[in-house]
């Protein structure tokens, strides 16, 4: 009996001091220069090995992670299944990307261009895919700058964040936009831009980013931004600047004091989540505008507002991040429809 | 004769993936591109064969001898455990092209019932050395063949759009079903 | 013995309504548009400002980089506005506006008929003429002709390939253009063969134009070193690639120029404009236009200057049938639905081509049932199904990897397929990507 | 007038459609139908008739409750599993079997990986195989076949096929020349029809006639079919060869049990086949060897639903693996 | 309640085999009848317990480098005992199991989570720990058990109650794979809903 | 307490420590389970052997190598209050559908089949584990001079299971295997 014991011990031992000491070597030997970080987070890892994270094995994801977090700033799309949550805010941490404290944006779609204001023109067949659309022909509507309503931004949102309302033919971002982005790559038209949420959800922005000049654009849309420039004057914090020809609000100097929006003749700057106008006002502003088909908009277009965005949060208007400007155009008219024209023939 | 069954059986009649249930987090889990299921089933070659070499020469020197059979489970491990890292060091140093082509699949391979599994089934079976080393590699080359043609199924049933809630380790395990059904005409092939 | 490629090719209707109309002029516009740039590369400069009178023929734009050309004015009178104006697809881009007076030509040019044979000019000048003159390829790609026949250092042409195959359904201009200019562009390839310095040239014409091949076949004689090879009908022979393989047997290397396997390729109505500009001194300015369709009261061809409205080439073609789908600007494998049909006709416009609203609508897409069809038919060898699924999911990597850079956007994959995949839209989105990609490597 | 359309090219489009192949497909195989009613009479409608509204009725279910898509059970693919699904099960299979084979081939065969044209494996076979593994007795005891007017209408008799014969008898011990004598004529009784087995089964020659049909339609090319019956033969004759007491003729296997089924109407399915003929025709090679080593050396008489099957699964690698011919690319090497 | 939280989050939420996907050899192998899963989940439960305890006990003995090793030892050791205990008292179920009961050692799950949390928390909280992860095993384990043992031999703990045959396969390993599918597709639909 | 550091000395005192203990606690365990295991393992056997024969209350057993057979029979002489009673044999087969599995079979009189019994075997759930099943009953009480232990399609007497002739031929082997070994032990 003893016996059995006795060699339990010995062997066993043995083999744990013999372990032990090959280990020990292992130790010195893996001492290449490698990012002192990967060695972190291999410690925060549970090392289980189980390749559950499609790696080959905790170090190899402890590889992944820290080299995605020099290239992108994130861990999207690593996560280790056995430890969970909790290992990933380790790993985060170590890696320093605690979010920061962010004033929260949300993605903001700058065209108003629904199948009513922008009636149909032609039909479209095909893909379903706006960036070849895009590359094919100027829309169903006809405006050049406007929506396509394929969605593209909806198939890039992972957040179900996005979608096509089909009776305005536009998209809709509702509250489980976390403000990644994607959408704004996506859009091939760069119509989407992250805004931030403003004080209590309130936000103003020019529904538009038609540069053509007023005639053309009104052609096609009826509550396009014709770059007349009233919004510029009447703006007492100087947050509205006017390029090629399209107005452009800055949210970082924009006080939410709403002086633009009734005096836009084609109803194109957008306000949410404000409270009624004064009758006053309201009246003002229609006086300016043109006949009924304006006030038809001008009325679909807040509907649209009240259900686009929900009412949620409450934030300081930021002051480090300088907002995108749209991607404008230095260059003239010609140069500008000269490179779509070069990509829709490559 | 005797190995040509051993083969036979090993990676077709009895796929440890498919029929025995051995390694199946790897084959879950390193089967979504091709090129790294080629490497794991390389790596698993490897370490396969050496571990069942020496669990084996323990077995039959050290525990049966010593009537200590019931510390199989921890000795093996262990042994398994070590030799594994023994192997990368000693890879690194060697061939730096072998340990980036096969070496980074090491450490998985220390927690995947596959190596213990075969090591204890060749003893179960009573295999002499040498059919215990042919028994190894034929697993491991069974084990391979499931995880390349499962990553091709995958790599190819990702532009497919499954259906949302299928999408992922739901299809993935009905396929491998599929695959263990048609795998059961090999039954009793030898 | 008729020729044809190996790899690929469908075989669609040929519905070639308008052959046998000769062609007759258009009148002249009232507005003439003339984008600057109605050629692949740069666009051109332009030359007159708004207020000008100018004359037909007069040069209006410059292209001043490497890959450009030169426009020319059509139509004389007053040039109204110079500004965007609306084209094909909907977008709006830079065109000479010209308010139409009067029908008065620049001086030095020779509007008769009569045919010049003789090529006094050298090789060095006829270049320098074709480029003067803003000649482009009519084939379709609009390729400014100078700069092809400027053979690179280090290469070596030996044979000319004049393409009278006009695979295209429905298209007939060059067909007609063989049949009833055939002296004149037979005198077109003699002065590109002498640009090119080869001594050989083949013209390739598909045997649904019997006539033409007789035709030319007994100009040839005249000429030495020109042959006329019939070629079985399939489509897409007309692209260069698939025509240097179906008459000389040479494949153009992926990725490659076909001055690479020492041929060069150009459309029968090149050389006749070479012919036009070289020895009648005529700038571009206007070009045979098909106009067909099912419905088409009065297909035809016309004889169109550069700079007028479609719709007036339509009204010429007895009008908008009822029961229009789609217009297109070129043939229905490869040419462009049009948003607008105020869009002006351009040197690279062959025909005008108006179906019905059932021909036109896409059918149902289903799943692909990967019966490799798009496969067996594509004539670059490569497999649409995959660089469909690839651009779907936006591996670009791999769709590079699959070679999309190779497809030649014949649409014989598309036309095929029996689940009505869009498979070109896909394809032609990962080439638009994937070329992004490289470019951008390229920089680095 | 209506809005102008915009796409892109090409504009035209030929008359092939999925329903079309689908329904070629179906009427090749209207053939083999006929022989079978003729031999197994009521029977065979029941079980074909069964099968395809089972697979109708769940594909039809699956899409429109479950996966809440758009309904496509009219473009025939399902017929096929259905028909196919019979062809491959004996004609006395009670109704609930051929519930849970259509659930099964069309469930989990085919709707699980998103519907037509996705699936990885052929569904009528994961459905057949399903069954063969989950209810031996029923699948293999199989109705003598009796001509039409027969008495064996409303009570068939049951027995073994030809290749059930072969494979008990060679397992007892017997030698190939002893066994023969138990199969009376095989060559003319199985070209026409008379051995016993599935439903689609009992005639090559009526197999045969359809797959020509295909062929001529250009549904099917005719790499796979040739590549399986070469290298079917080739393999079965080397046994022959060795030793022919042990091995039976390689004739033998090409007119037995579901090849000439298994050939040309499920090995070609181009769903679960590769693209390129190169691939196809590695395809083939490998599914007719592996019939043979299963029929010869494994515990199953029929080995060409399973070699097909395993053959499946090594689509996505071919396809890898064997790219068409590209243009251009002679000239660079 | 935080308690209550780490002990339930092994059923649904984190569940090791339906979520993490973790020690699918055992998962897959011994689910033919429901008895046997139950007997395979306790099993692990019961090492997965001691051993998270002892690890939490002695974690700040144990030098970094051989951390794995130790835990590795410590595990295979608690297996051993199951394993000889089983073939004492139960040997009909050892004997069902097999080879799995020693791979207990090689499931990721119990050396994950000494990693993850015994080495990292107290002894209280590494054993609830443990027992709820373990139990959640357990209970993936006979759920999957219970389903393959109803289809595939018509009954449910042996208890017979569908007479004839049943659907073979679903006790052979193609109705393993295809099961353990079909419950995840469903468990993922069940929780989104 | 802080974490010890990773000296070579600390980790190779730690990790034998750790498996020294384990090693003491695993030799306890091990040796307090002997008893039971061999007693469960007993247990099983003469369970078994009470299937196969009558009653007995002393059972004395002995191997033997059968020819061809790659392992050894073992066998099972039974007697109560002195009297044989009969013979187990513990016998098995390679033939099974999936390779070896183990009977025990019970002999009277030498020639007859009082009873059998599965110990081990992989054969299929619900196909060849039916032997385990009444299906084996149809043994009991055949006298192995007159029946002819083969399944009737191979020309023998015995019923096959449906669909897992391969088995019941298996079954057929070892039972004839432990037959003709008890026959050649008689003999000597
Ligand atoms: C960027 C670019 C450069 C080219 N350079 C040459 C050249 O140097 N020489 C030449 O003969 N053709 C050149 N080509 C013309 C092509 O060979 C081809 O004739 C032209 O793209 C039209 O062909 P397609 O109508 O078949 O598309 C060039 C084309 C492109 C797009
Ligand atoms: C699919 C396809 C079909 C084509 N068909 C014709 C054709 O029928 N006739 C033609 O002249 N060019 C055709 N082309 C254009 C030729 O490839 C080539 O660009 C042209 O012949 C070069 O001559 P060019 O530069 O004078 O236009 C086709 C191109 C493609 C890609
Ligand atoms: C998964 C599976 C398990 C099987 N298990 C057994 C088995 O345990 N025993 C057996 O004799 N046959 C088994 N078979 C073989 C088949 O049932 C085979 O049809 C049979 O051996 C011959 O049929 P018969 O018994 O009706 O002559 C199995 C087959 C499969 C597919
Ligand atoms: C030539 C051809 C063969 C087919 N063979 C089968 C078959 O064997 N089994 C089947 O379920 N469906 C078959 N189909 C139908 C269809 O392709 C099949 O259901 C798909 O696999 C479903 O996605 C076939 C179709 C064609 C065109
Ligand atoms: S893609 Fe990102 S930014 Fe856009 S809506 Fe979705 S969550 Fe918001
Ligand atoms: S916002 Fe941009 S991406 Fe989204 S549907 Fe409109 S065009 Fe497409
Ligand atoms: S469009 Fe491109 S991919 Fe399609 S057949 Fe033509 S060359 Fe091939
Ligand atoms: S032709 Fe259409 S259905 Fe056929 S493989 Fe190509 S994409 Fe798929
Ligand atoms: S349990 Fe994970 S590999 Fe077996």
């Amino acid at each position: 009996m003893n016996d059995v014991i006795i060699f339990s011990v010995a062997s066993l031992g043995a083999i744990g001091i013999a372990a032990s000491v090959i280990l020990y070597f292992v130790a010195q030997k893996f001492k290449v220069i490698e990012d002192p970080r990967i060695d972190l987070v291999e410690g925060a890892l549970p090392a289980a090995n189980c390749g559950g994270c499609g790696f080959a094995g905790c170090r190899a994801f402890a590889e992944a992670s820290v080299k995605q977090a020099e290239d992108k700033s994130n861990l999207e799309g690593l996560n280790c299944p056995v430890g969970g949550n909790d290992v990933m805010a380790q790993v985060a941490e170590i890696l320093s990307l605690t979010v920061e404290e962010q004033d929260p944006l949300i993605a903001v779609v700058r065209c108003n261009g629904s199948l009513a204001n922008s009636p149909k023109k032609a039909s479209y067949e095909g893909a379903s895919s706006c960036a070849f659309a895009h590359n094919l022909f100027s829309g169903e509507g006809g405006c050049p700058f406007g929506c396509l309503g394929l969605g593209d931004c909806v198939k890039s949102c992972a957040f179900d964040a996005i979608f096509i309302n089909p009776e305005t033919g536009l998209p809709e971002v509702n509250d489980k936009c976390v403000a990644c982005g994607a959408c704004v790559e996506a859009c091939p038209r760069d119509i989407i831009e992250l805004r931030p949420k403003g004080k209590k959800d309130r936000r103003i922005f020019v529904s538009c980013v038609n540069q053509e000049k007023g005639g053309p654009a009104k052609k096609n849309c009826d509550v396009a931004c014709i770059g007349c420039g009233k919004c510029v004057k009447v703006c007492p914090f100087d947050a509205i600047t006017l390029e090629n020809s399209l107005a452009y609000i800055d949210p970082e100097k924009c006080k939410l004091c709403r002086k633009c929006v009734p005096e836009c003749p084609t109803n194109a700057i957008h306000e949410l989540n404000f409270p009624e106008r004064k009758p006053k006002l309201v009246v003002a502003g229609n006086e300016e505008k043109p006949a009924r088909p304006a006030v038809k908009a001008d009325a679909e277009a807040v509907k649209i507002a009240d259900t686009r965005e929900v009412k949620k949060g409450t934030d300081p208007i930021p002051e480090e991040k300088a907002a995108e400007t749209p991607k404008s155009v230095e260059k003239d008219d010609s140069a500008s429809t000269g490179n779509s024209e070069e990509t829709r023939e490559n | 004769m005797e190995y040509i069954i051993i083969i036979i059986g090993a990676i077709f009649v009895n796929n440890i993936v498919l029929n025995q249930f051995l390694g199946i987090c790897p084959f879950l889990g390193v089967s979504k591109k091709i090129n790294t299921a080629v490497g794991m089933g390389g790596a698993v070659l490897f370490v396969m064969t050496l571990a069942t070499i020496v669990t084996w020469l323990i077995q039959n020197y050290v525990l049966t001898p010593l009537g200590l059979q019931f510390l199989q489970t921890i000795f093996f491990i262990l042994v398994i455990a070590s030799l594994v890292q023994m192997v990368e060091i000693i890879l690194k140093k060697v061939s730096p092209s072998l340990f980036q082509a096969l070496g980074i699949f090491l450490p998985l391979i220390t927690t995947n019932c596959a190596v213990l599994g075969v090591a204890i089934l060749t003893i179960q079976k009573e295999f002499s050395l040498m059919e215990g080393v042919v028994y190894a590699i034929s697993n491991a080359l069974g084990f391979a063949l499931a995880l390349v043609l499962f990553s091709g199924l995958r790599e190819h049933l990702d532009l497919m759009e499954v259906p949302k809630g299928m999408r992922g380790v739901p299809i993935a395990l009905v396929t491998a079903g599929i695959l263990a059904l048609a795998f059961m005409g090999f039954s009793n092939l030898v | 013995m008729l020729k044809t490629f190996k790899l690929g090719g469908v075989h669609p209707a040929e519905n070639k309504i308008s052959e046998d109309k000769k062609i007759e002029v258009l009148p002249l516009p009232k507005i003439a548009y003339i984008p600057i740039s109605q050629h692949l590369g740069a666009p051109a400069k332009p030359l007159v400002n708004k207020g000008d009178s100018i004359k037909v023929g007069q040069q209006i734009a410059k292209g001043e980089a490497f890959i450009s050309a030169n426009i020319h004015s059509s139509v004389s009178g007053k040039v109204q506005k110079i500004d965007a104006v609306i084209d094909a697809s909907g977008y709006k881009r830079t065109a000479v506006v010209v308010q139409v007076e009067g029908d008065e030509w620049e001086e030095g040019i020779d509007k008769t008929k009569d045919i010049k044979r003789d090529i006094t000019l050298s090789q060095k000048e006829i270049i320098a003429k074709i480029n003067e003159k803003g000649i482009v390829g009519l084939g379709g790609a609009t390729f400014p002709s100078h700069v092809k026949l400027m053979v690179p250092d280090g290469k070596k042409a030996d044979v000319l390939i004049i393409n009278g195959v006009e695979c295209e359904p429905y298209l007939t201009s060059d067909h007609r253009l063989m049949l009833e200019m055939g002296e004149e562009m037979m005198i077109g390839v003699e002065i590109l063969k002498r640009a090119l310095g080869v001594n050989r040239a083949v013209i390739g014409i598909e045997n649904n134009k019997p006539d033409a091949i007789e035709h030319l076949s007994k100009i040839a004689k005249n000429f030495s070193g020109i042959e006329v090879q019939g070629l079985k009908v399939k489509y897409p022979q007309g692209a260069e690639k698939q025509l240097i393989k179906a008459i000389i047997n040479r494949e153009v290397p992926s990725g490659k120029l076909p001055i690479e396997v020492g041929a060069v390729v150009n459309n029968s109505g090149t050389a006749y404009a070479v012919y036009e500009a070289v020895q009648k001194n005529k700038p571009l300015i206007e070009r045979v236009v098909t106009i067909t369709g099912k419905s088409v009261k009065n297909p035809g061809n016309f004889m169109v200057r550069i700079g007028t409205p479609v719709s007036e080439l339509i009204e010429a073609g007895g009008g908008l049938p009822d029961d229009t789908g789609k217009v297109i600007s070129g043939g229905p494998m490869m040419g462009k639905a049009l948003n607008s049909l105020e869009a002006p006709i351009v040197k690279g416009t062959s025909g005008i081509l108006i179906m019905q609203e059932e021909e036109a609508a896409r059918k149902q897409v289903l799943n692909c049932i990967r019966c490799s069809r798009c496969v067996s038919v594509c004539p670059m060898g490569l497999e649409p199904y995959l660089l469909e699924k690839v651009v779907m999911f936006e591996d670009f990597e791999r769709t590079e990897k699959e070679r999309v850079m190779d497809c030649i956007e014949c649409g014989s994959c598309q036309f095929t397929c029996p689940a009505n995949r869009p498979l070109l839209d896909y394809i032609r989105l990962g080439k638009n990507k994937v070329g992004q990609i490289m470019r951008a490597r390229a920089k680095k | 007038m209506n809005l102008l359309k915009i796409s892109g090219s090409p504009h035209v489009h030929t008359d092939n459609s999925v329903k079309g192949i689908m329904y070629g497909v179906i009427y090749a195989m209207i053939p083999a139908l006929l022989v079978s009613i003729y031999f197994f009479g009521l029977d065979a409608i029941r079980v074909t008739v069964l099968s395809v509204v089972m697979c109708l009725l769940v594909e039809y279910l699956i899409q429109k409750y479950v996966l809440k898509t758009t309904v496509t059970i009219s473009d025939g693919s399902a017929i096929i599993t259905g028909i196919l699904l019979a062809f491959n099960v004996p004609s006395n299979l009670p109704w609930h079997i051929i519930l849970i084979g259509a659930i099964v081939a069309i469930g989990i065969g085919k709707m699980s990986f998103g519907g037509v044209g996705k699936n990885i494996f052929n569904p009528a076979l994961v459905g057949r195989v399903f069954l063969l593994i989950s209810f031996p007795v029923q699948m293999t005891s199989w109705p003598i076949p009796v001509p039409l007017g027969g008495k064996a209408l409303t009570d068939a008799i049951t027995g073994p096929t030809p290749l059930g014969i072969m494979k008990e008898g060679l397992s007892a011990g017997k030698t190939v020349s002893e066994i023969m004598p138990q199969i009376p004529d095989y060559v003319q009784n199985m070209l026409v029809g008379f051995q016993g087995g599935s439903l689609g089964e009992v005639s090559a020659l009526a197999l045969l006639l359809g797959a020509i049909y295909m062929l001529i339609r250009k549904i099917i090319t005719w790499h796979t079919p040739v590549a399986f019956i070469g290298s079917a033969f080739i393999f079965a004759s080397i046994l022959y060869l060795v030793d022919p007491a042990r091995f039976v003729d390689p004739f033998f296997h090409m007119l037995t049990g579901g090849m000439m089924l298994g050939v040309f109407f499920m090995a070609t399915d181009m769903v679960t086949s590769p693209m390129s003929a190169k691939g196809q025709l590695i395809f083939g090679a490998g599914a007719g060897i592996l019939t043979i080593l299963i029929r010869v050396f494994g515990a199953y008489p029929e080995g060409v639903s399973f070699a097909i099957l395993i053959m499946n699964a090594f689509v996505p690698l071919l396809d890898r693996g064997f790219k068409p011919k590209r243009f251009g690319e002679v000239v660079k090497a | 309640m935080n308690q209550l939280q780490n002990f339930t989050k092994g059923f649904i939420k984190d569940n090791p085999v339906f979520v993490l996907l973790l020690g699918m050899c055992p998962t897959l192998a011994v689910t033919s009848t429901a008895i046997n899963g139950l007997g395979m989940g306790l099993a692990t439960t019961f090492v997965l317990v001691m051993s998270n305890i002892v690890v939490s006990l002695i974690k700040n003995l144990i030098p970094d480098k051989v951390r794995i090793p130790s835990f590795i030892v410590i595990i295979a050791s608690f297996v051993t005992i199951v394993e000889l205990t089983m073939q004492a008292y139960v040997p009909d179920l050892f004997d069902s199991l097999g080879i799995f009961i020693p791979l207990i050692v090689v499931n990721c799950i119990v050396l994950g989570r000494a990693e993850a949390f015994a080495s990292k928390n107290n002894v209280v909280s590494s054993m609830i720990d443990g027992l709820g992860m373990g139990l959640g095993f357990a209970f993936a384990l006979t759920l999957l058990g219970t389903v393959r043992e109803l289809f595939g031999s018509g009954s449910i703990f042996g208890m017979k109650f569908i007479p004839g045959d049943a659907i073979l396969v679903f006790v052979l390993s193609p109705g393993a794979f295809i099961t353990l599918g079909y419950l995840i597709a469903l468990l993922n639909r069940l929780k989104k809903a | 307490m802080a974490k010890k550091e990773s000296s070579f000395i600390n980790m190779v005192l730690t990790l034998f420590v750790v498996t020294a203990v384990a090693a003491l606690a695993l030799g306890a365990v091990y040796n307090a389970t002997k008893e039971p295991i061999a007693i469960a393992k007993r247990l099983k056997i003469e369970k078994a052997i009470g299937e196969v024969l009558p009653e007995f209350d002393k059972i004395e057993e002995f191997k033997t190598l059968p020819e061809g057979g790659k392992d050894s029979l073992t066998f099972y002489n039974a007697f109560k209050n002195g009297e044989p009673v009969g013979t187990a044999v513990r016998t098995y087969t390679d033939n099974g559908f999936s390779g070896r599995f183990w009977i025990m079979v019970g002999f009277t009189d030498g020639d007859v089949i009082s009873g059998t019994s599965v110990l081990e075997h992989k054969e299929t759930p619900g196909l060849g584990d039916k032997m385990k099943t009444i299906w084996a009953d149809q043994f009991k009480g055949k006298n192995l001079t007159t029946y002819k232990l083969k399944v009737k399609k191979d020309g023998g007497d015995v019923d096959a299971i449906t669909a897992a002739t391969i088995s019941s031929r298996a079954f057929c082997d070892a039972t004839q295997r432990a037959y003709n070994e008890l026959k050649k032990e008689e003999g000597q």
